[in-house]
């Protein structure tokens, strides 16, 4: 019977039989999913270990640092299969996202070998980078194992993770170094509570003004409900997530290249258009405590039924359908903001893997990184594990990954593929992005707090960001 | 003082009531936090009514919290025994090298004493920021990045300048004549601090070494920049229930109260001493 | 030779070395405690240095010595003047508040009673509770929707009331934690103090009945000024250097209204990677805090020196 | 041979010069009563044998052996402070047996020991007290068994009745001799008050202006004081000092011309004049006889102890004390006020009014 299940197991992971088919069958040999799907685990290991010498640094000890995020609890629960099959260990320190970056920033700056690998966010390669304290990843691709299939990974977040360093130049275009791998990402969209929307005889937003209306329709209308969440707080991570995507989808840059220079652009009329509505509907319908709202305010309180919709991440909306009093009401929309767009443009996030540049086992590092971004780890995650969003096609076209999210995310899919031609990071890079991005926030904030009109506030912040970038001779 | 009327008697009763509600009631609230779920906590409005569980304390002992989805790993016992190390290991070298050092301060005045007792307060002007990412470039380089030895002499910044400076206080107001008098006795200079200056400052010491205790306990920045996660305190360690897939208050409560209890037990075992005060009689001179 | 002679010649060696270990004991009994933490100050010349480079991590081929320039940035920048001003706007009220309220917890607590000795251990309670975890508890507390002060002062009336969120109760709100947080520190201090005092003077005032508040600003203000001093001294050295709560509860927004120094320090050097003018920054407030600690530390040497004369 | 022997001792506090060449020895078993007005560096002086401060120079030499340098412990010394300096965490017993365990003592031993010196001093009782929960006498008498219970070679009692009140100072006064004679020791005492000195002391040294001015007996110190600073410490009521001109012989006591024939022929020159209010007679109506005296009216009567004072003034104002009997006073109160001082010229005390140095007459 092992033996049966074994043949069934080669069949799926070779794509001869679908999933549902290989779960019914195995079922009627009277193995468990989980049995089953650990042994695929194991099959899908030695078909990537097909062709390729993964035992060549057998006895070696990666050293990783990561964020406590469920990505890496998906990794952690499958990474048995990677010493199984390099002969490797790998040891890791996890820290708590709040301080995740700190311990990063410190530990690279001191240019210590302890961590040979680490996961990092897009945006800080441009810092990371540029400082000399990642590898270019190129090199290390041409060294794949055949089955790694680099270009399976979606061609827009490839893009998203390469740079040439050069501030202002096009992410993934001429001599780019690919600093970092994504891993899993995260795209903006609308995620809103059915329940209230149906209550209330609404559709999901279709543009800005509309979401608009319809936030102030809901907090006036939910009993002790506000409209929309958004994230608030004085940091970068206010601007990245529905302000960008919204502020992309207006027609309006961060900046400008002229003569090779950057030049700030965040007052041009649609910038200051589509500011100016975003201010006027947190005013109106967004969280009271705006100003100090993240990541996890915007999401608690969707999770909770506390606020009708988000415009973050889509994941966020994601993780709120399970555990929390709203758990399955959640739904999801694409959301493109300004009336009449072709399509959405929603700014992304990617959790990428890195190398630090300091390791002293370069090679073993990229084993661990060619395993944690390849098909089979990221296939075991997004069927088992909340490994979304994933980085591969080839997951995305896993009838046994679309299964499970059609199933308890409703409208999830279709969000994620009207979405996802236009996903990408629409930020210009260049190293200041943390400075400028601060101040952005920090911009909006007075902006909420009408400490200034928006479209003021918009030119002193092109002008600070215009004589920073001037300091650092970007402009 | 005797002669008290009844109104002020009433009105310092109710001054306390009031004073004991403000520092109190959040602690009660995080307690009654501690044992709901997430879900009770995120209640529109808030309330006192639930159903108590003890989920929350159960994870964090069992090191194992369910968050949504999925099973994630945490260590928060050991964060908690990672603070408790390098607390009282701080503490305990402080005390060691501060109690003399303050009873010399307080003693003698000796060329350079003002200054080198200013210098070793001034340790705790320097803001950690500032010395933190030089430190960690020394700490690579001399192996101590990750120890319990290099965290605890760190932590001398914290704990050393307070244990120095409260008692170099108390040690000014004990009589010097109560150890002339045991000098005289035919004490050697050591069995005279050891038996007469340090259990008469006693008080002051218990008071220093509990504070010292409860901010080095507090403190998260340098074991978090200079250590692995072997070795992160509880102040790391509850950041974790802050995850992508949501913050988990239940746990977040359960984690600061298992985080208090070791230094309240703490602060119960010196209640004696610290609220005596230097009360065993004149023992100013 | 005489016998005297030749004992005081066999003492001479052992006398001469008590007489030189007299006037050694201070420097050994101080001594380990400089070594110990002296290393410190090799981390603390190379951030000086740091503070005199152009130095970001994200530009290393343009770093640089650049003497007093970063400090020089600073005369003009308005953020600057902002940081300087609501650091020790926030200081003065925190360190103020805490004093007032500590005293008068220590004075309502200083008789000793079961019930005083009970709750001035559990009013350490909130001492105890690690500031940033706190705040992240008061931010919740706080949260319109799940908030129970948010709800208590909304029933008060409030309903608008936007604590760290708004411009204009934000400083209130995060020196509210602050106090919450740091006032038992102050009460411990000065309760112990309070009952250190002999009680003589104050058994004298009563036998002649001197009023309550003549005892209160003749007598016990006076006799309790070295240890008030001391305890507010730490308190400023932490206020002055806040970090956690600020960073926690509004990242020093809303706006720049919370900018305190070690909270832009920790953008610079964290987020921005520009260690040279986080340097910089950090080392004008650690001038700011000599300079105030050495104002404290004069006049609690006056003090000692006035009750050594007296005593 | 002398057991202590402080050579010209000097020390001060920055530009203070407390001590200059002070110089002082005592015998074995002997007891010096130190006395002087407050503030001359009595304590200190304690201070520096018992080696808590040290000398700027000079030596200290106790039973032969020089110990300036060496620590309080190795000194073998005995002390009682004035403000007990008592262990306020250790009981009675534990304060009295300090110098007991500092010498190693064997338990029993200790026991015994404290326990003897416990009945000597009536504290048996309270030796399992702690300090505060003595009365300052009882505290007063550990401190003092504290200093003696080890036999110490050397006693230093610094003013140890001060604290004390009157019944009890003047029972101690009375004990003290036999409880240190019982020990043996030899004993520096220091004290303010002149009856103490005088009762205590074998010899009484008077500390003024950083050193001792005069070492004698007590008789010899009240009738034979070498200055007028000595001369006014011992005597209750003080004596009789004023300013005056020796000339031929001849001192003018308010006027008052008085013949000294040990002084006649010497040259003039200012001085002080002192007489002891004992040595002031008083004579009323006409008991003077040819005598001449001191025209006074008699201006209060105030009883002291067995005697009474007698406040007088002069026509020209000045004051003058003199002591008589209880009865003799109540005679004199009812008497007229006027009355005539007498005074025989033996028992004036002449001092050099610049240096305060005395004028020898005989």
């Amino acid at each position: 019977m092992y033996e049966k299940a074994k043949d069934l197991a080669a069949a799926y992971v070779s794509r001869r039989i679908s999933r549902r088919a290989f779960i019914d069958r195995m079922t009627k040999l009277g193995i468990a999913a989980a049995a089953a799907n650990l042994m695929v685990n194991r099959l899908s290991s030695q078909a990537l270990a097909a062709g390729h010498d993964w035992q060549k640094h057998k006895g070696r000890t990666v050293k990783l640092l990561l964020n406590k995020h469920p990505y890496t609890d998906a990794m952690i629960a499958n990474l048995d299969n990677f010493k199984a099959m390099t002969g490797m260990d790998v040891k890791y320190d996890v820290f708590p996202e709040d301080v995740y970056f700190d311990k990063v920033t410190a530990t690279l700056s001191s240019r210590a070998s302890q961590y040979d690998a680490f996961m990092t966010g897009a945006y800080q390669t441009w810092q990371y980078g540029p400082a000399g304290w990642l590898v270019d990843m190129n090199e290390y691709l041409t060294q794949a194992a055949p089955n790694y299939n680099w270009n399976d990974v979606l061609p827009n977040l490839r893009r998203s993770t390469a740079w040439s360093g050069v501030p202002g130049a096009a992410l993934g275009g001429d001599g780019a170094k690919q600093w970092a791998l994504p891993w899993g990402f995260e795209l903006n969209s609308v995620s809103y509570n059915k329940r209230i929307f149906d209550k209330l005889g609404m559709a999901p937003p279709e543009n800005l003004p509309d979401m608009k209306e319809k936030a102030a329709h809901i907090a006036r209308e939910a009993d002790g409900m506000y409209g929309i969440g958004v994230r608030g707080s004085r940091s970068w991570a206010t601007i990245h997530p529905g302000y960008l995507s919204g502020f992309t989808n207006y027609g309006a840059r961060d900046f400008e290249m002229a003569d090779g220079k950057l030049n700030a652009a965040m007052n041009s009329p649609a910038g200051k258009e589509f500011t100016g509505l975003w201010v006027e509907m947190i005013k109106q319908s967004g969280p009271r405590n705006w100003s100090t709202y993240t990541w996890y305010e915007v999401g608690n309180d969707l999770g909770a039924g506390a606020s009708g919709m988000i415009f973050d991440a889509d994941i966020l909306g994601y993780f709120m359908n399970g555990n929390t009093k709203e758990a399955g009401n959640i739904a999801y929309a694409a959301f493109a903001a300004k009336p009449g767009a072709s399509e959405p443009t929603p700014n992304v996030w990617i959790w990428s893997l890195a190398m630090n540049a300091f390791s002293e086992q370069k090679e073993a590092a990229w084993y661990w990184m060619q395993w944690a971004t390849g098909t089979e780890h990221g296939m075991f995650g997004a069927r088992q594990m909340d490994f979304v969003n994933p980085v591969r096609q080839s997951v995305w076209d896993d009838e046994g990954f679309r299964d499970r999210i059609a199933k308890t995310y409703p409208g999830y899919l279709e969000q994620y593929e009207a979405s996802a031609p236009g996903s990408k990071i629409y930020f210009t890079p260049q190293p200041l992005f943390f400075n400028l991005t601060t101040e952005w926030a920090a911009s909006l904030q007075k902006m909420v707090a009408d400490e200034v009109p928006v479209d003021e506030g918009l030119d002193q912040l092109a002008e600070s960001v215009n004589r920073q970038l001037a300091s650092v001779g970007l402009r | 003082m005797q002669h008290t009327s009844w109104h002020w008697r009433l009105f310092k009763g109710i001054c306390l009531a009031l004073i004991s509600l403000f520092f109190l009631f959040p602690i009660l609230w995080v307690l009654l936090m501690s044992f709901q779920t997430n879900e009770d906590i995120l209640r529109v409005p808030p309330s006192p009514f639930f159903t108590p569980t003890l989920d929350n304390y159960r994870a964090l002992i069992a090191g194992e919290l369910t968050g949504a989805g999925s099973t994630l790993k945490i260590a928060y016992m050991k964060n908690i025994w990672n603070s408790f190390v390098l607390s009282a290991c701080s503490v305990l070298l402080s005390l060691l090298l501060g109690v003399p050092a303050a009873y010399a301060f307080a003693r003698y005045r000796f060329r350079l004493g003002e200054n080198i007792a200013f210098t070793l307060l001034s340790f705790r002007f320097a803001p950690p920021l500032l010395v933190l990412l030089p430190l960690l470039l020394y700490f690579q380089d001399l192996g101590l990045y990750d120890t319990y030895f290099g965290l605890i002499w760190v932590y001398q910044l914290i704990t050393l300048p307070l244990i120095l400076w409260i008692v170099r206080g108390y040690f000014e107001d004990v009589s010097p004549d109560i150890e002339h008098a045991y000098r005289i006795d035919g004490h050697s200079w050591l069995r005279s601090f050891l038996k007469i200056a340090v259990p008469l400052a006693r008080p002051g010491i218990a008071a220093a070494a509990l504070l010292a205790f409860i901010f080095a306990w507090n403190n998260f920045v340098f074991a978090l920049i200079l250590g692995s996660s072997d070795v992160q305190p509880v102040t790391v360690g509850a950041l974790a229930f802050i995850t992508a897939s949501g913050i988990q208050y239940g746990q977040i409560a359960a984690g600061l109260v298992l985080s208090v209890i070791p230094t309240f037990v703490l602060a119960l075992v010196m209640q004696r001493y610290l609220v005596e005060g230097l009360s065993l009689g004149a023992v100013k001179g | 030779m005489t016998t005297q002679d030749m004992t005081q010649a066999a003492a001479l060696p052992a006398r001469r070395r008590s007489g030189r270990m007299r006037a050694l004991l201070p420097y050994l009994l101080s001594l380990p405690a400089l070594v110990v933490t002296i290393g410190i100050l090799i981390p603390f010349g190379t951030a000086v240095y740091y503070s005199l480079q152009r130095y970001n991590l994200a530009f290393p081929f343009t770093r640089g010595f650049i003497g007093l320039d970063n400090y020089a940035q600073f005369v003009t920048d308005p953020a600057f003047w902002n940081t300087v001003q609501i650091s020790l706007l926030y200081t003065v009220v925190t360190v103020g508040v805490e004093l007032a309220l500590g005293l008068s917890m220590a004075l309502l607590l200083q008789h000793r009673t079961p019930v005083n000795n009970l709750l001035s251990v559990l009013l350490i309670l909130p001492l105890m509770t690690a500031p940033a975890i706190a705040a992240l508890m008061w931010k919740l507390m706080t949260n319109p929707n799940f908030g129970v002060f948010s709800y208590l002062v909304g029933l008060a009336g409030f309903t608008e009331f936007r604590w760290a969120s708004s411009p204009s109760t934000a400083l209130f709100t995060v020196v509210l934690v602050d106090v919450w947080v740091y006032t038992p520190f102050m009460m411990i201090l000065l309760l112990a103090g309070l009952r250190s005092l002999p009680r003589q003077p104050f058994e004298a005032a009563e036998l002649d009945g001197v009023p309550a508040s003549f005892v209160f600003f003749r007598i016990t203000l006076p006799m309790l000024t070295p240890y008030i001093i001391t305890a507010s001294l730490f308190r400023m050295l932490d206020a002055i250097q806040q970090f956690d709560i600020i960073y926690a509860m509004t990242q020093g927004g809303p706006g720049d209204r919370l900018m305190v120094f070690q909270v832009q320090a920790y953008l610079e050097a964290f987020t921005f990677t520009n260690i040279g003018r986080s340097a910089a920054f950090l080392m004008v407030l650690w001038a700011i805090t000599f300079i105030l600690s050495n104002l404290f530390i004069k006049q609690w040497l006056k003090l000692r020196e006035r009750t050594h004369r007296a005593a | 041979m002398s057991f202590l022997i402080l050579d010209r001792l000097t020390k001060s506090f920055g530009a203070l010069k407390i001590f200059d060449g002070l110089s002082l020895s005592v015998n074995r078993g002997e007891t010096v009563a130190i006395c002087s007005p407050s503030g001359s560096g009595k304590t200190l002086l304690l201070r520096l044998i018992a080696g808590i401060y040290e000398p700027d120079a000079g030596e200290i030499v106790i039973d032969g052996r020089p110990v300036t340098g060496l620590a309080p412990d190795a000194r073998g010394i005995g002390m009682a402070f004035q403000n007990f300096a008592l262990y306020p965490h250790l009981s009675a017993f534990e304060n009295i047996a300090s110098p007991l365990r500092a010498r190693s003592v064997a338990a029993p031993e200790i026991e015994r020991r404290v326990r003897r010196v416990a009945e000597i001093l009536k504290i048996g009782h309270v030796l399992q007290h702690l300090p505060r929960e003595l009365s300052n006498g009882q505290k007063q008498r550990t401190a003092l068994a504290r200093a003696i219970v080890a036999d110490a070679r050397l006693l230093l009692l610094d003013d140890p009745l001060r604290n004390v009140d009157a019944k009890l100072r003047y029972e101690m006064r009375q004990e003290l001799p036999r409880v240190l004679r019982e020990f043996e020791a030899t004993v520096l005492y220091v004290t303010q008050d002149f009856r103490e000195a005088m009762a205590l002391g074998q010899r009484i040294g008077v500390l003024c202006d950083g050193g001792f001015v005069q070492v004698d007996r007590p008789q010899r110190i009240y009738s034979d004081p070498s200055t007028i600073e000595v001369a006014r410490l011992f005597g209750d009521p003080t004596i009789n000092l004023y300013d005056s001109q020796l000339a031929d012989g001849v001192v003018s006591l308010l006027g008052l011309g008085l013949a000294l024939p040990g002084c006649a022929g010497a040259a003039r020159r200012p001085c002080r004049v002192a007489v002891r209010p004992e040595h002031v007679q008083i004579a009323v109506n006409g008991e003077a006889g040819e005598r001449a005296g001191l025209p006074v009216t008699i201006e209060a009567v105030t009883p002291l102890n067995q005697n009474a004072v007698l406040l007088l003034h002069t026509a020209a104002g000045d004051e003058l004390l003199a002591t008589t009997t209880l009865q003799r006073a109540e005679a004199l109160a009812c008497g007229p006020r006027e009355a005539v001082a007498l005074v025989r010229p033996e028992h004036l005390l002449l001092f050099d009014r610049a240096t305060g140095a005395r004028i020898r007459t005989d």
